[in-house]
C-alpha cells in the first residue's frame, strides 16, 4: 500500500473547499425542493469558510477566522429569515417546488 | 497522522456533500449537511481553528441545521418529484465542469508551492486571540452584525408569526 | 477643569425641557431652565477661581486649553474639539452666563402667561449652549458652530409667536441676512485653513504674529475683511443691520439676551479674538472703524424718530455696536470688549425695563400711548433711569468709562471720527431720554387710548408693577450698570492687547463727550417735558429729513427692490421654468425612459425560475474569473 | 506507545464506570422516588434490589425487537444511536480528579514503567465549547426519532424537543459564560484550578462564591436550563405520557428504547459533572484540610456501617440479619482504607467530585418526585421571557463586576 505523507499540502484543503462549493452549486441548480436549495447555499458558505480558514493558516493571521465567524453569524440570520419565508410560502402555495414559485415574472 | 485524519474527514465531507445533492428527501440532505459540517469542524481543528471548530458545531450543526430539520418536520415535506426542465438543467453540468476546471487550474498552477499543514503550528485560532481581534480590530463589524441579527430575528417573527402558534 | 460642563449644562436643560417639557409643570420647567444656567454660571465662577482669576497675581497669562477629541483629521488639517479659557473668554463667560441667568429669571415672570412656555425655555437654553460653545471654542470651526447655532436659536426665538406673520417674517429676515454674513465668515475660515493649514487660534495667531506686517498683506486683508463681513451680519453693522430692528418681534427677554447683550456682540468678540489678523491688515481695520462709525451715526439718527419703545432700543443697540467696532477699528480692542460688557449691562437692563413697561401696559409698545407711568411702576422707573444715564455716558456710570475709552482711541486715530462719535453720543442721550420721558412723564395717554391688543391673556385696568421675579433682575442689572464701569477690563486685557491706548486719554475729550451727553439729555427734557409742541414743529419744518429718518432711510425698500425682488423674480422665471422644469426634470425623465427601454430588453433574461438565475450567476462568475486571470490579477 | 495504552485503559475504565453508574443511577432514581412517595422501591432482586439494573438489562435485551411497518427505516434505526453517541462523547473531556501517578512495577518478565496521567480522557482547551456543541447535536437523535416514527405523537414530541433544546441552549450558554468571565479559560482543568483555595480561610473559592452574587444566579439558571436540555421533569414535554403517549420514543422497544433511556441518564451525568466543574469547584474540598475534610469520607463510611448494624437489629426481612452486617463490615473496611494516606490522597479528589455530582443528580430525582410538568407554552414563555433576559442581565452585570475588579 502507498505510504501516506505525514501531512498534506495546503492546496488539498482548497481543493476540498472547491469540491464542496461546486457540490453546493450543483445542489442549487438541480434540486427542486426549496429547502434543499437553501441547504446547498449553506454548503457553499461552509466551503468558503474552509478556504478562509485555510488562507488564514497560510498567512498566519487570525483574520480568516474572524471572517468565517461573521459568515456563520450572517448564515444564522439568513437561515432564520429564509426559513420564515419558506414557511410563509408554503402556507400560501402549499408547495415547496421551486419551479412553481416563479411568480416573479408576470 | 495529520494526513490520515485529513483523508478521513475530507472523505466524509465529500461523501456527505454528494449525498446532500443526490438524496431526494430533504431530511437526508439536512443530515448529510450536518455530516459535512462535523467533518469540516474536525478539519478546522487540524488547521488550528479551535474556536471556529466549536462555533461550527454550536452555531451551524447545533442551531441552524436543527432549525432546518425543525422546519422540514413542521412542513412534513415529502420527497420531490420530477419537475419540468429548464435550460439551466442542461447548461448546468457543462457550466459546473468549466467552473471546476478553471478554479482547479488556478489552485494547481497559479498558487505558489504551499507548505504542508502541520497540526499545532498555527496557534492564533484560540478563543483568546479571536476574542481579542473581535473586540479590537473588528469591533464595529461585530456590533453591526449584532444589529443585523436583531433585525433578522424581528423579520423572522413577523414573517412566521401566523404559522407557528 | 471640566470646561465642557459649562456649555453642556444648558444643553442638558434644553434636552429635558425640549423632550419632556410638554409633560412638566411650569415650576419644573423654570427649575430646569434657570437651574441649568445658574449651575453653569457657578461652574464658570469655580473654574475662574481655580485658575486664580479672583485672587491676586497675574492669572491666565496664556490660555488654558482642554482637548477632548479629534473631530476632523484629514491630511495635515487636524481639527480637535477643544475649549480654551483666556482673559477675553473669561470676560465673555462672565457676561454670558451672568446676564443670561438674570434674564432667565426675568423671563420666568415675563413669559408666565405665554403659550409654548417650555418651547421658549428650551430654545433659550439651547442658545446659551451655543453661545458658550462660541465663546469657549479654541478654533475657528467650533467658533463657527456656536456662531451658526446662536443664529438658529435667534431665528427660532424671533419667530416664537409663529402665529403672527410679522414675527415669522422677521425671523426669516434675520436668518437670511445672517446667512450673507456667515457666507463671508465661512470663506474667511476656508482661507485661513488654506493659508495656515490649521484652524487653531493658537497656531494661526502664532504664525500671523511671526510674519512681518508688509508681507502677504493682500490675502491677510482679504481674510480680515471676510471675517468682518461675518461680523457685520451677526452684529448688525451697515449694510447688514436691517434684521435687528425687526428682530424685536420676539419676546422681550429674547431681545434683551440675544439681540442686545450676547449674540450681537459675537461679532465684536470674533473680531477681537482675531485681532492678530486685523492688526496685520490695516486697511481692514480702517474699514472696520469707518463702518462702525457710520453705523453708530445713522442708527442713532434712526433712533431719534422711532415710536416703538423696543425699536428705539434696537437702533440704540445697533449704534452702540457701531461704537464697539469703532473702538476695535481704532485699535482699542480692550475698550471694545469693555463696552461690550457695560453695554450688556445697561442695554439688557433697558430692554428688560421696556419689557416691564410693556408688561405693565399689558402689551402696548407704542411710546405715544404711554406716559405718566412713574407712579405706577416705580421700580421700573428707577432702574430704567439708571440704565439711561449709564448709556448716556454720564460719569461716573458704566457707559461713561467704556465710551470714553473708545472715543479717546478714536481721537488718537483720527479726530474727525472722534467728533462724529461725540455727536452720536449726544444723539444717543437724546433719544434714550426721549423714550424715557415719553414713557414715564407727562399725563397718561394710555387711558384715552385704552390698552392695545392684549397678548398677555389677562387684561386689567391700571398699569401694574411687575412681579419680583422680573424686578429683581432689573435691580441687579441697575447696580451693575451703575458701578460696572469700575471693573477695569482694559487693564485686565492688557497682556492680550498691547496696543490698547492709555486708559486716561486726553481729559478734555472725555469732558466733551460728557457735555454732549448732558446736552442731549437737556434737549430731550426740553422737548418732551417742558415744551412738547417743539418736536411736532421740528418734524413739520424739516419734513423731508424727518420722513427719511422716520422711514429709516428707506433702506428696507431699497434692499427689497435691489436684492429681494430680482432674486424672487429671477428664480421664478428662470430657475423654475427653464432650469428646473426643462433641464433637471428632462434629465430625470430621460433617465427613467432609458432605464425602461433597457429593462425591456433585459426582461427576456428574467425567466422567473431561480435555477436559471443561478446558472446566470455561475456563468457570470466564470467570465469574471477568466477576465481577472487574463488580466493577471489572480496570481 | 505508552500513551496509547494508557489512553485505551483509561477509556475502558471510564466507559465501564460510566455505564455501571448509568445502570445504578436508574436504580437510585427508583429508590429515591419510592421513598419520596413512601414506598419501598425495588427490593426483591438482590439485597435492597441492588441487582435490579442487571435484571432490567437482561429483560430489555431479551425483549422482542419489533419494527413498525410505517416508519422511515433508515432514520428510525439511526436515531437511537445518534442519541447515545452524542450523549456519551462529552464524558471524554470531563476531568474527574488531579494527576494520578503510579510507581513502576516489576513482576518478573512484566515491566510497567512509572506512569503519571491526568484523571481525564483528554483536556481540550476548548472543553466547555466542545461540550456545548456536542450536547447541541444530541437533539438530532430525539428529533429524528420523533419524525421517523411517522406517528403524530412522536412527531409532536420530536418538534417539541428540538424547539425546547434550541430555546434553552441560549440561557445555558450564557449561564456558562458568566463564570468563565471570572475564570477566563475554557479548559475544564484550568477552570477547576481557578477555584482552588479558600476565602478568609474557610469559604471555598468555588465559582458560585466568586463574583457574589451573580454566579449563584447563573448557577441556578444553569441548573434550570440543564433540566430542560436533558428533557427531565418538569420539562419532559417531549415524552409527556399523558399528552403524547410516550413522545418521541413511542414506537421504540427493547434495546432501542433502552438506548434513549441510557442517553437521557448519560446526559444527566454529563450535565451534573459540568455543573460540578464549572460552579462547585470540581474536586476541591468544601472546607480546608486542617478542619479535617480529608477524614470526612471515612466518617461517612463508618456512619453507613453503623447504620447497617442498626438496621440489622430490626430486620425488615429475615435475610437482612445476615446480609446487613456483612455490608456494614464492608463499609467499616472501606472507612479504614480511606484512612491510609497512600490510598486516600489519590482517591480524595474523585470522592469529592463524585459526591458533588451525586448531590446534583439527587436534586434531579428529587425534583422529578416533587414538581408537576409545565405546559408547553409555559415552557417556551419561561425560556424567552424569564430565563433569557435574566441570563443576559446577569452576564452583563458579571462582566461589569469582573471588569471593575480587574
Amino acid at each position: 500500500m502507498p505510504q501516506l505523507p505525514p501531512s498534506v499540502p495546503l492546496s488539498w484543503y482548497l481543493a476540498l473547499s472547491l469540491i464542496l462549493f461546486v457540490l453546493g452549486i450543483a445542489g442549487f441548480l438541480f434540486r427542486r425542493n426549496i429547502i434543499t436549495v437553501f441547504m446547498s447555499i449553506e454548503l457553499m458558505l461552509n466551503a468558503v469558510n474552509l478556504s478562509f480558514i485555510t488562507f488564514s493558516y497560510k498567512l498566519k493571521q487570525v483574520d480568516g477566522h474572524i471572517f468565517s465567524f461573521f459568515v456563520m453569524v450572517v448564515a444564522a440570520a439568513e437561515a432564520a429569515v429564509g426559513l420564515a419565508i419558506i414557511l410563509t410560502v408554503f402556507k400560501n402555495r402549499q408547495t415547496l417546488e421551486i419551479d412553481e414559485l416563479s411568480s416573479l415574472k408576470n | 497522522m495529520d494526513a490520515l485524519l485529513f483523508m478521513i474527514f475530507a472523505a466524509i465531507a465529500v461523501v456527505c456533500g454528494i449525498n446532500l445533492v443526490v438524496q431526494t428527501h430533504p431530511i437526508s440532505s439536512a443530515l448529510s449537511l450536518v455530516g459535512v459540517m462535523g467533518a469540516l469542524a474536525a478539519l478546522y481543528l487540524l488547521l488550528g481553528g479551535e474556536f471556529i471548530a466549536a462555533a461550527q458545531l454550536v452555531v451551524y450543526a447545533g442551531a441552524i441545521m436543527v432549525l432546518f430539520v425543525f422546519v422540514i418536520m413542521l412542513l412534513n415535506a415529502g420527497t420531490e418529484h420530477k419537475g419540468h426542465r429548464t435550460w439551466a438543467k442542461y447548461a448546468g453540468v457543462p457550466l459546473l465542469l468549466v467552473f471546476l476546471g478553471i478554479i482547479a487550474n488556478l489552485i494547481a498552477n497559479r498558487l505558489p508551492a504551499s507548505e504542508n499543514v502541520v497540526f499545532g503550528q498555527f496557534t492564533k485560532g484560540s478563543p483568546l486571540e479571536i476574542g481579542r481581534a473581535l473586540f479590537t480590530t473588528y469591533l464595529l463589524p461585530f456590533e453591526v452584525t449584532s444589529v443585523l441579527i436583531l433585525i433578522a430575528i424581528l423579520g423572522a417573527i413577523v414573517l412566521a408569526r401566523k404559522e407557528i402558534d | 477643569m471640566q470646561l465642557w460642563l459649562i456649555p453642556l449644562l444648558p444643553l442638558a436643560g434644553f434636552a429635558v425641557n425640549g423632550l419632556l417639557g410638554r409633560r412638566l409643570s411650569k415650576t419644573a420647567i423654570n427649575a430646569v431652565a434657570a437651574g441649568s444656567v445658574v449651575l453653569s454660571f457657578v461652574w464658570v465662577l469655580k473654574t475662574l477661581s481655580t485658575l486664580g482669576v479672583f485672587g491676586g497675581g497675574n492669572p491666565l497669562e496664556q490660555a488654558y486649553v482642554e482637548h477632548y477629541f479629534t473631530w476632523i483629521q484629514s491630511g495635515t488639517l487636524n481639527i480637535g474639539v477643544d475649549f480654551a479659557i483666556d482673559r477675553l473668554t473669561a470676560v465673555m463667560l462672565m457676561i454670558v452666563t451672568g446676564v443670561g441667568f438674570l434674564i432667565h429669571v426675568y423671563a420666568i415672570g415675563y413669559m408666565a402667561h405665554e403659550g409654548g412656555y417650555y418651547r421658549f425655555f428650551a430654545y433659550l437654553n439651547l442658545f446659551m449652549f451655543f453661545m458658550l460653545t462660541l465663546v469657549l471654542g479654541a478654533n475657528f470651526l467650533l467658533l463657527f458652530v456656536g456662531w451658526e447655532g446662536v443664529g438658529l436659536c435667534s431665528y427660532l426665538l424671533i419667530g416664537f409667536y409663529f402665529s403672527e406673520k410679522f414675527a415669522t417674517d422677521a425671523g426669516n429676515k434675520a436668518f437670511i441676512v445672517n446667512r450673507i454674513g456667515d457666507f463671508g465668515f465661512s470663506l474667511a475660515v476656508f482661507l485661513i485653513a488654506m493659508h495656515f493649514g490649521s484652524l487653531d487660534f493658537a497656531t494661526v495667531f502664532g504664525k500671523v504674529q511671526s510674519m512681518p506686517v508688509e508681507s502677504s498683506a493682500g490675502w491677510m486683508t482679504a481674510i480680515a475683511l471676510l471675517l468682518f463681513v461675518g461680523a457685520t451680519g451677526k452684529s448688525a453693522q451697515i449694510p447688514l443691520y436691517v434684521w435687528l430692528p425687526d428682530a424685536m418681534a420676539g419676546p422681550t427677554p429674547v431681545s434683551a439676551l440675544i439681540h442686545a447683550a450676547t449674540m450681537v456682540t459675537a461679532g465684536v468678540y470674533m473680531v477681537t479674538r482675531s485681532s492678530a489678523i486685523f492688526l496685520h491688515a490695516h486697511g481692514a481695520l480702517e474699514v472696520v472703524a469707518i463702518i462702525g462709525l457710520a453705523t453708530a451715526f445713522f442708527a442713532a439718527t434712526m433712533g431719534l424718530a422711532q415710536t416703538d419703545i423696543k425699536k428705539v432700543y434696537a437702533y440704540s443697540t445697533v449704534s452702540q455696536l457701531g461704537y464697539m467696532f469703532l473702538g476695535l477699528g481704532t485699535g482699542a480692542f480692550s475698550a471694545g470688549i469693555f463696552h461690550v460688557m457695560t453695554h450688556a449691562f445697561f442695554k439688557a437692563l433697558l430692554f428688560l425695563g421696556a419689557g416691564s413697561v410693556i408688561h405693565a401696559m399689558s402689551g402696548e409698545q407704542d411710546l405715544r400711548k404711554m406716559g405718566g407711568l412713574r407712579k405706577y411702576t416705580p421700580i421700573t422707573f428707577w432702574t430704567l433711569l439708571c440704565a439711561s444715564v449709564a448709556i448716556a455716558g454720564v460719569p461716573p456710570f458704566s457707559g461713561y468709562h467704556s465710551k470714553d475709552a473708545i472715543l479717546a482711541s478714536a481721537y488718537e486715530y483720527a479726530p474727525w471720527m472722534y467728533w462724529v462719535g461725540v455727536f452720536t453720543a449726544g444723539m444717543t442721550a437724546f433719544y434714550v431720554f426721549r423714550a424715557f420721558f415719553l414713557a414715564f412723564f407727562g399725563e397718561p395717554r394710555w387711558k384715552a387710548a385704552g390698552h392695545g391688543h392684549d397678548d398677555h391673556g389677562h387684561s386689567h385696568g391700571a398699569p401694574h408693577e411687575s412681579p419680583p421675579s422680573m424686578w429683581i433682575p432689573l435691580a441687579v442689572l441697575a447696580v451693575l450698570s451703575l458701578v460696572g464701569g469700575y471693573i477695569n477690563i482694559p487693564k485686565w486685557l492688557e497682556p492680550m492687547f498691547k496696543l490698547a491706548p492709555e486708559e486716561s486719554g486726553i481729559p478734555w475729550t472725555a469732558m466733551v463727550s460728557v457735555a454732549a451727553g448732558v446736552i442731549g439729555i437737556a434737549l430731550a427734557a426740553w422737548f418732551y417735558l417742558i415744551a412738547p409742541a417743539i418736536p411736532e414743529g421740528l418734524a413739520r419744518t424739516f419734513s423731508t429729513p424727518y420722513r427719511w429718518i422716520y422711514n429709516k432711510y428707506f433702506v428696507d425698500e431699497f434692499y427689497d427692490s435691489l436684492v429681494v425682488n430680482p432674486t424672487v423674480d429671477g428664480s421664478r422665471s428662470l430657475l423654475w421654468r427653464v432650469v428646473d422644469a426643462g433641464g433637471i426634470d428632462g434629465i430625470v425623465n430621460g433617465a427613467g425612459k432609458t432605464a425602461r427601454n433597457v429593462g425591456g430588453i433585459l426582461k427576456r433574461m428574467q425567466s422567473g425560475s431561480i435555477r436559471s438565475y443561478a446558472a446566470w450567476v455561475v456563468l457570470g462568475s466564470i467570465v469574471v474569473i477568466v477576465a481577472i486571470t487574463m488580466a493577471g490579477g489572480a496570481r | 506507545m505508552t500513551f496509547f495504552i494508557v489512553s485505551i485503559i483509561k477509556a475502558a475504565v471510564v466507559a465501564f464506570v460510566l455505564l455501571t453508574a448509568l445502570a445504578y443511577l436508574q436504580w437510585l432514581e427508583r429508590k429515591v422516588l419510592a421513598h419520596i412517595q413512601l414506598r419501598v422501591g425495588p427490593r426483591r432482586v438482590g439485597p435492597h434490589g441492588l441487582l435490579q439494573p442487571l435484571a432490567d438489562v437482561i429483560k430489555l435485551i431479551t425483549k422482542e425487537d419489533m419494527m413498525p411497518s410505517h416508519v422511515n427505516k433508515v432514520f428510525w434505526f439511526l436515531a437511537p444511536f445518534i442519541a447515545v453517541l452524542f450523549s456519551l462523547i462529552p464524558i471524554a473531556v470531563i476531568p474527574f480528579g488531579t494527576e494520578l501517578s503510579l510507581p513502576a512495577i516489576n513482576l518478573g518478565p512484566v515491566h510497567i514503567p512509572a506512569i503519571t496521567t491526568a484523571m481525564q480522557l483528554t483536556d481540550l482547551n476548548i472543553g466547555v465549547l466542545f461540550i456545548l456543541g456536542i450536547s447541541g447535536l444530541g437533539v438530532y437523535g430525539v428529533a429524528l426519532a420523533g419524525w421517523s416514527s411517522n406517528n403524530k405523537y412522536s412527531l409532536l414530541g420530536g418538534l417539541r424537543s428540538s424547539a425546547q433544546m434550541i430555546s434553552y441552549e441560549l440561557p445555558m450558554a450564557m449561564a456558562i459564560a458568566a463564570p468563565l468571565l471570572a475564570l477566563n479559560t475554557l479548559s475544564f482543568r484550568g477552570i477547576v484550578d481557578g477555584q482552588a483555595g479558600f476565602f478568609f480561610g474557610f469559604l471555598p473559592k468555588w465559582t458560585i462564591f466568586q463574583v457574589f452574587p451573580f454566579n449563584i444566579i447563573s448557577f441556578i439558571l444553569f441548573i434550570i436550563a440543564a433540566f430542560a436540555e436533558t428533557n427531565r421533569v418538569p420539562f419532559d414535554l417531549p415524552e409527556a405520557e399523558n399528552e403524547l403517549v410516550a413522545g418521541f420514543h413511542t414506537e421504540y422497544g427493547s434495546m432501542k428504547f433502552a438506548a434513549f433511556f441510557m442517553a437521557e441518564y448519560c446526559n444527566m451525568v454529563t450535565i451534573s459533572c459540568v455543573a460540578t466543574l464549572l460552579f462547585l469547584g470540581g474536586w476541591h474540598p468544601p472546607f480546608p484540610a486542617q478542619y479535617g475534610s480529608s477524614f470526612l469520607p471515612s466518617l461517612v463510611m463508618a456512619g453507613a456501617g453503623v447504620l447497617c448494624f442498626l438496621h440489622a437489629m430490626s430486620p425488615a426481612r429475615p435475610l437482612d440479619r445476615f446480609t446487613l452486617p456483612v455490608v456494614g463490615v464492608a463499609f467499616f473496611a472501606l472507612a479504614g482504607v480511606f484512612l491510609i494516606p497512600a490510598v486516600a490522597l489519590p482517591l480524595m479528589p474523585i470522592i469529592w467530585f463524585s459526591a458533588k455530582a451525586l448531590v446534583i443528580l439527587f436534586v434531579y430525582i428529587w425534583v422529578r418526585g416533587t414538581l408537576p410538568r409545565f405546559r408547553y407554552d409555559q415552557l417556551m414563555r419561561f425560556a424567552w421571557t424569564f430565563m433569557f433576559p435574566v441570563a443576559v442581565v446577569n452576564l452583563f452585570l458579571t462582566g461589569l463586576v469582573v471588569a471593575l475588579m480587574a
